[in-house]
């Protein structure tokens, strides 16, 4: 057999393999490429950009919860122009694809990140969160809500020729209905998910365990939840999405590539194993020669039901 | 930093609830500061979930010491590693201390198990002279070796004065000169917040260690932000975990 | 201190102490009642009983997950008829309140249930399951949909003077709307929260690993969110929660409490640990005397944020 | 149905992945019987979340066996008990065999780890002959201690016919009176599927112990059915895990 294709395809982007690390969870990529070779993955999803710097929220910020975590980061980030002097230099030198998140509280906000950041060549495609559930303005505002999701990704539509990738909110009852305006209003993928809203409680002082009361739910916990996700909307809307949540190993990424994700995203199990992204890819290969798949896009979706 | 898969040499009790661990880490041993940390995959598993973050005890040829309390299921399941068990950890982590700073005296305040990071210190510090304090709970709560010139302070008196470390530490820092002493500090956060009062009054150089829960341990997940005086967020584990007594909000 | 009062009200409906068994997590009570002493806890919510008799879903129903399980069951049970001639006459015999738990693919059948059940002395309460994510008809049509909540709580109230809950779906944005409704309907109470829809594929034959495609997500992966909707709740309607999702030992109980639940139920953790439930009211003693507290109804929404 | 924290006596690796424990257990112990099964958790805490069932292997004065393949994370931490650790378990569950039937041979026909109930059942059957036909990948995965009168298959043939149990089987009933003997059936559902298949055709008496995936193993979840004849579901855990090959649909 000849070497694997690992490639795939997402509308106009292009990746060399489906393995992506996940916003908010590799920073700008500086710290990890200690431990991980950043060119052996298919691309890497920074840390939601706000057009102006957010300090975060007030610690404690995270906490463990059974087979997951909870976090409260309340979207820290350096904001657009630090992010284009300080942190795209570094990114620019990778051999992998860079997708540049976004986050804002208005609608007008959006649309200014977006235009200022199409100018930079090394973003690739852009990633619209509207599903942050740990700031007080946007996030989930917009997320569970179909009209602003819609209106959202028409109006950056109108600002890049860019690939657009919506990042849902897996708190509502029926996602598909999110993927389908996405769709409608030109947006070329969709990412599923992001963190539920959960909280921890300590049963001695009653306080939150914390400080923003509630936080975003992401690990191993999720990921039955996500692969439903994933499904729904494979099922529902012709729509390419990156499968999030949950995902430990290659064999998880499979499970989400056969529900429906074309490329999948690495989020909180880079704390654990940072070099996790590297031997899911390798997995991946493993697994393809095993079963004789010679392209790795024919798993995208090949459920049997 | 690295991860490191490290065989384990030895673990034993050592005090009522307390155990050393050692690990032969031919990587991280040659690397490791005093102050810096570990953080350390307690299970093979994926239970529970994040690493557990422990300083870096001391360091003996390419092996390295971990001293820890057990508090939950994470260190639970730590102190219950076996000789030749494979361990996962990512060191050395942060910053270490400054012991470079222009000072005669090292005057160390330890607060319990944060007495972890500071055989290290004291084996750095070769040309310093050392007074150390430590305070615990009760004598059965101190584990004390490779450490220099200990004054003690437990709670029930059952070593050393009753009281608290700080208390201690201020009868005996009336005879030294304030200029020519540096404190560090380690140990839970009331005794850190009452040592920076007492540090940046009397205008001592002094270093702190912090904890925070930590997701990842080097700068990606943002979950361990401490305050500045300058209005900012730092990171625990990525600018500290040692910080300037003078840096920081408690 | 005197005698510790673990006793709830909750509407008309008093149970002798918070500690109740989840829907579908013990049966009929006959087979767990060997392993643990019912007349000790709270209460029993029986397995949703519809109209007739439902064989419930081709196996394999069940697949662990991180933490977690994923079950279509399909309201598997014996029918109202049978119910009351073989399951009630062991319930009549025990100390604890009985919760009879109902399930439905139409609103007339509802109503029928809740007529004919009302009949029964054994029966102290109905809770009404709008959530079963696991049945074609009926299930989370209604359970997701606020007119089909109020609708159906308004209809059940008028068949009974018996204290009505309703057991809502954790599966949308804003789980307070839906106790919102049941309160102005005349609901009682509002239990939170039933499971959250999941799937699992194995990777090698590409099926799902559980016949239905996807199932309910129970256990401990799923307290955090729980937590989250029975505070939102608290927080904005002014109804009593009973608390369900996770609860492993008694410190989930007192969590649950602090958040807002007036009791709670144990689901996932029957399986595991038979009598769990009498463990864990041994547990909120303890706890109660430990913290000086005399009525532990004191407890319920205590937090401190 | 007893919930019982039981002391390992003894763990040991009996075949490449295959492993004995030997559990005290003074009340389970006492009531189990051949073709009933225990819910065992197999760690401290609540990793993995569900019991694990397996059959009762054996019983010698107050101590279980249990013989099982290491299969995921579950049987794997099973494995690493060791001595003098206190294991909980749930049992006994289900129906055992019927062995109280008219009939003179037993016929017992196990494919892999489905051996593990007939040491148990070849000791409660004093006053019936036994045949025992074992089917395994090789020989590396046999362990047949405490069984009578066996035939082998492998399917590299590396000890006894080379093949399928259920060939073996055909070949060697051959000599038997159809009538006189009942067939006991434990291992893989195809297995167990082609065993009803010939059974039922040649009207032998057959039971059939079977698995499935399950949360509680006592009929409290509905986690577990299997269908039958009249279209029907029973449990496997309260109704089975043995039936009747011509009651169960496979
Ligand atoms: C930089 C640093 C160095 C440390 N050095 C040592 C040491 O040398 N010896 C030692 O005994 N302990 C040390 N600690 C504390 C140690 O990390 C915790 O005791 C340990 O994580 C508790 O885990 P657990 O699962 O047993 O407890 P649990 O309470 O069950 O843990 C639940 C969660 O809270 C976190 N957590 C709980 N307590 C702490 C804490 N005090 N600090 C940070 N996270 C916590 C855990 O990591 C975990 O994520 C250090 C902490 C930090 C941040
Ligand atoms: C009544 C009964 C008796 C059994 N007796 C034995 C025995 O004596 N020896 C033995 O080695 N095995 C026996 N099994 C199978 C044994 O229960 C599984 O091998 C074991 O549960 C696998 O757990 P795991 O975590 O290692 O595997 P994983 O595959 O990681 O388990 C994942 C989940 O699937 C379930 N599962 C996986 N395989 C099986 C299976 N074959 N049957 C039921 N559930 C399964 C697990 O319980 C768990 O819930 C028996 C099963 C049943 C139902
Ligand atoms: C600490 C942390 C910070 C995160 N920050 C962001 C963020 O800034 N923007 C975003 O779109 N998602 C963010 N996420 C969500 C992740 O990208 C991902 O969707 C989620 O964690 C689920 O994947 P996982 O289970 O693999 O972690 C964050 C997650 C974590 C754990
Ligand atoms: C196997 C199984 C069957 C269930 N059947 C029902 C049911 O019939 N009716 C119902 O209202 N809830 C049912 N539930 C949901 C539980 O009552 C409970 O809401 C849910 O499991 C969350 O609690 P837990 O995490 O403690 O299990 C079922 C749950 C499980 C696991
Ligand atoms: S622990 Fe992740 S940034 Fe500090
Ligand atoms: S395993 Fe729960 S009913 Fe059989």
């Amino acid at each position: 057999m000849s070497e694997i294709d690992l490639t795939i395809t997402i509308g106009s982007l292009k990746l060399k393999n489906p393995v992506l690390l996940a916003s908010g969870t590799v920073g700008y990529g500086n710290e990890i490429s200690e431990f991980t070779d950043l060119n052996k993955i298919g691309g890497i999803v920074t840390k939601s950009i706000s057009l102006k710097p957010r300090k975060g929220n007030p610690p404690q910020r995270i906490v463990e919860t059974p087979s997951g975590m909870l976090n409260a980061i309340g979207l820290a980030n350096v904001g657009v122009e630090t992010f284009i002097k300080e942190k795209i230099p570094f990114l620019e030198k990778l051999n992998a694809t860079i997708i540049c998140n976004i986050a804002a509280s208005t609608l007008e906000e959006y649309i200014e990140c977006v235009r200022i950041l199409n100018n930079e060549n090394s973003i690739t495609a852009f990633e619209i969160n509207v599903s942050c559930p740990n700031v007080k303005d946007g996030g989930l505002i917009f997320g569970n809500d179909v009209l602003w999701v819609g209106k959202i990704t028409e109006s950056v539509r109108k600002e890049t020729s860019k690939p657009i990738i919506v990042k849902l909110s897996p708190n509502v009852p029926k996602i598909s209905e999110f993927a389908l305006v996405v769709k409608k209003e030109g947006g070329d993928a969709v990412s599923a998910i992001n963190t539920l809203v959960g909280t921890a409680f300590d049963i001695y002082t009653r306080k939150p365990k914390i400080k923003n009361v509630t936080g975003g739910l992401s690990g191993p916990a999720i990921k039955p939840i996500a692969l439903a996700k994933v499904l729904e909307i494979k099922r529902t809307v012709d729509i390419p999405i990156i499968g999030i949540g949950g995902i430990m190993n290659w064999k998880d990424a499979i499970e989400f590539m056969i529900v429906g994700a074309s490329a999948i995203q690495v989020g909180t199990a880079n704390f654990i194993n940072p070099n996790v992204s590297n031997e899911i890819v390798d997995g991946l290969k493993e697994y393809c020669k095993s079963q004789n798949i010679q392209n790795i896009s024919s798993l995208v979706g090949s459920y049997v039901i | 930093m690295i991860i490191e898969k490290c065989i384990v040499q030895s673990i034993e009790k050592v005090k009522s609830n307390i155990f050393l661990l050692k690990v032969l880490s031919p990587n991280i041993s040659t690397k490791g500061k005093a102050g810096q940390f570990c953080n350390i995959k307690v299970s093979e598993n994926d239970f529970p979930l994040l690493r557990r973050p422990f300083s870096i005890h001391y360091i003996e040829n390419e092996s390295i010491y971990f001293l820890f309390d057990v508090h939950g299921e994470g260190t639970n399941l730590l102190s219950q590693k076996k000789i030749g068990d494979i361990v996962d950890i990512i060191g050395p982590l942060g910053n270490g201390f400054n012991i470079n700073e222009d000072f005669e005296t090292a005057v160390l305040v330890a607060g319990g198990i944060g007495v972890a990071p500071f055989p290290l210190l004291t084996k750095s510090m070769v040309n310093k002279s050392i007074i150390t304090f430590y305070g615990a709970r009760n004598s059965e709560y101190i584990y004390d070796k490779n450490l220099l010139n200990i004054n003690y302070s437990t709670d029930d008196g059952s070593i050393g004065l009753k009281g608290n470390v700080i208390d201690l530490l201020k009868i005996n820092l009336k005879n030294l000169d304030k200029q020519k002493i540096k404190i560090f500090g380690c140990g839970p956060s009331p005794m850190l917040k009452a040592l920076q009062i007492f540090a940046n009054e009397n205008n001592i150089k002094c270093e702190l260690a912090l904890e925070s829960v930590m997701a990842c341990g080097f700068g990606i997940c943002q979950g361990c932000p401490i305050e500045t005086v300058d209005n900012n967020y730092k990171l625990i584990c990525k600018d500290g975990p040692v910080f300037d007594a003078k840096e920081i909000i408690l």
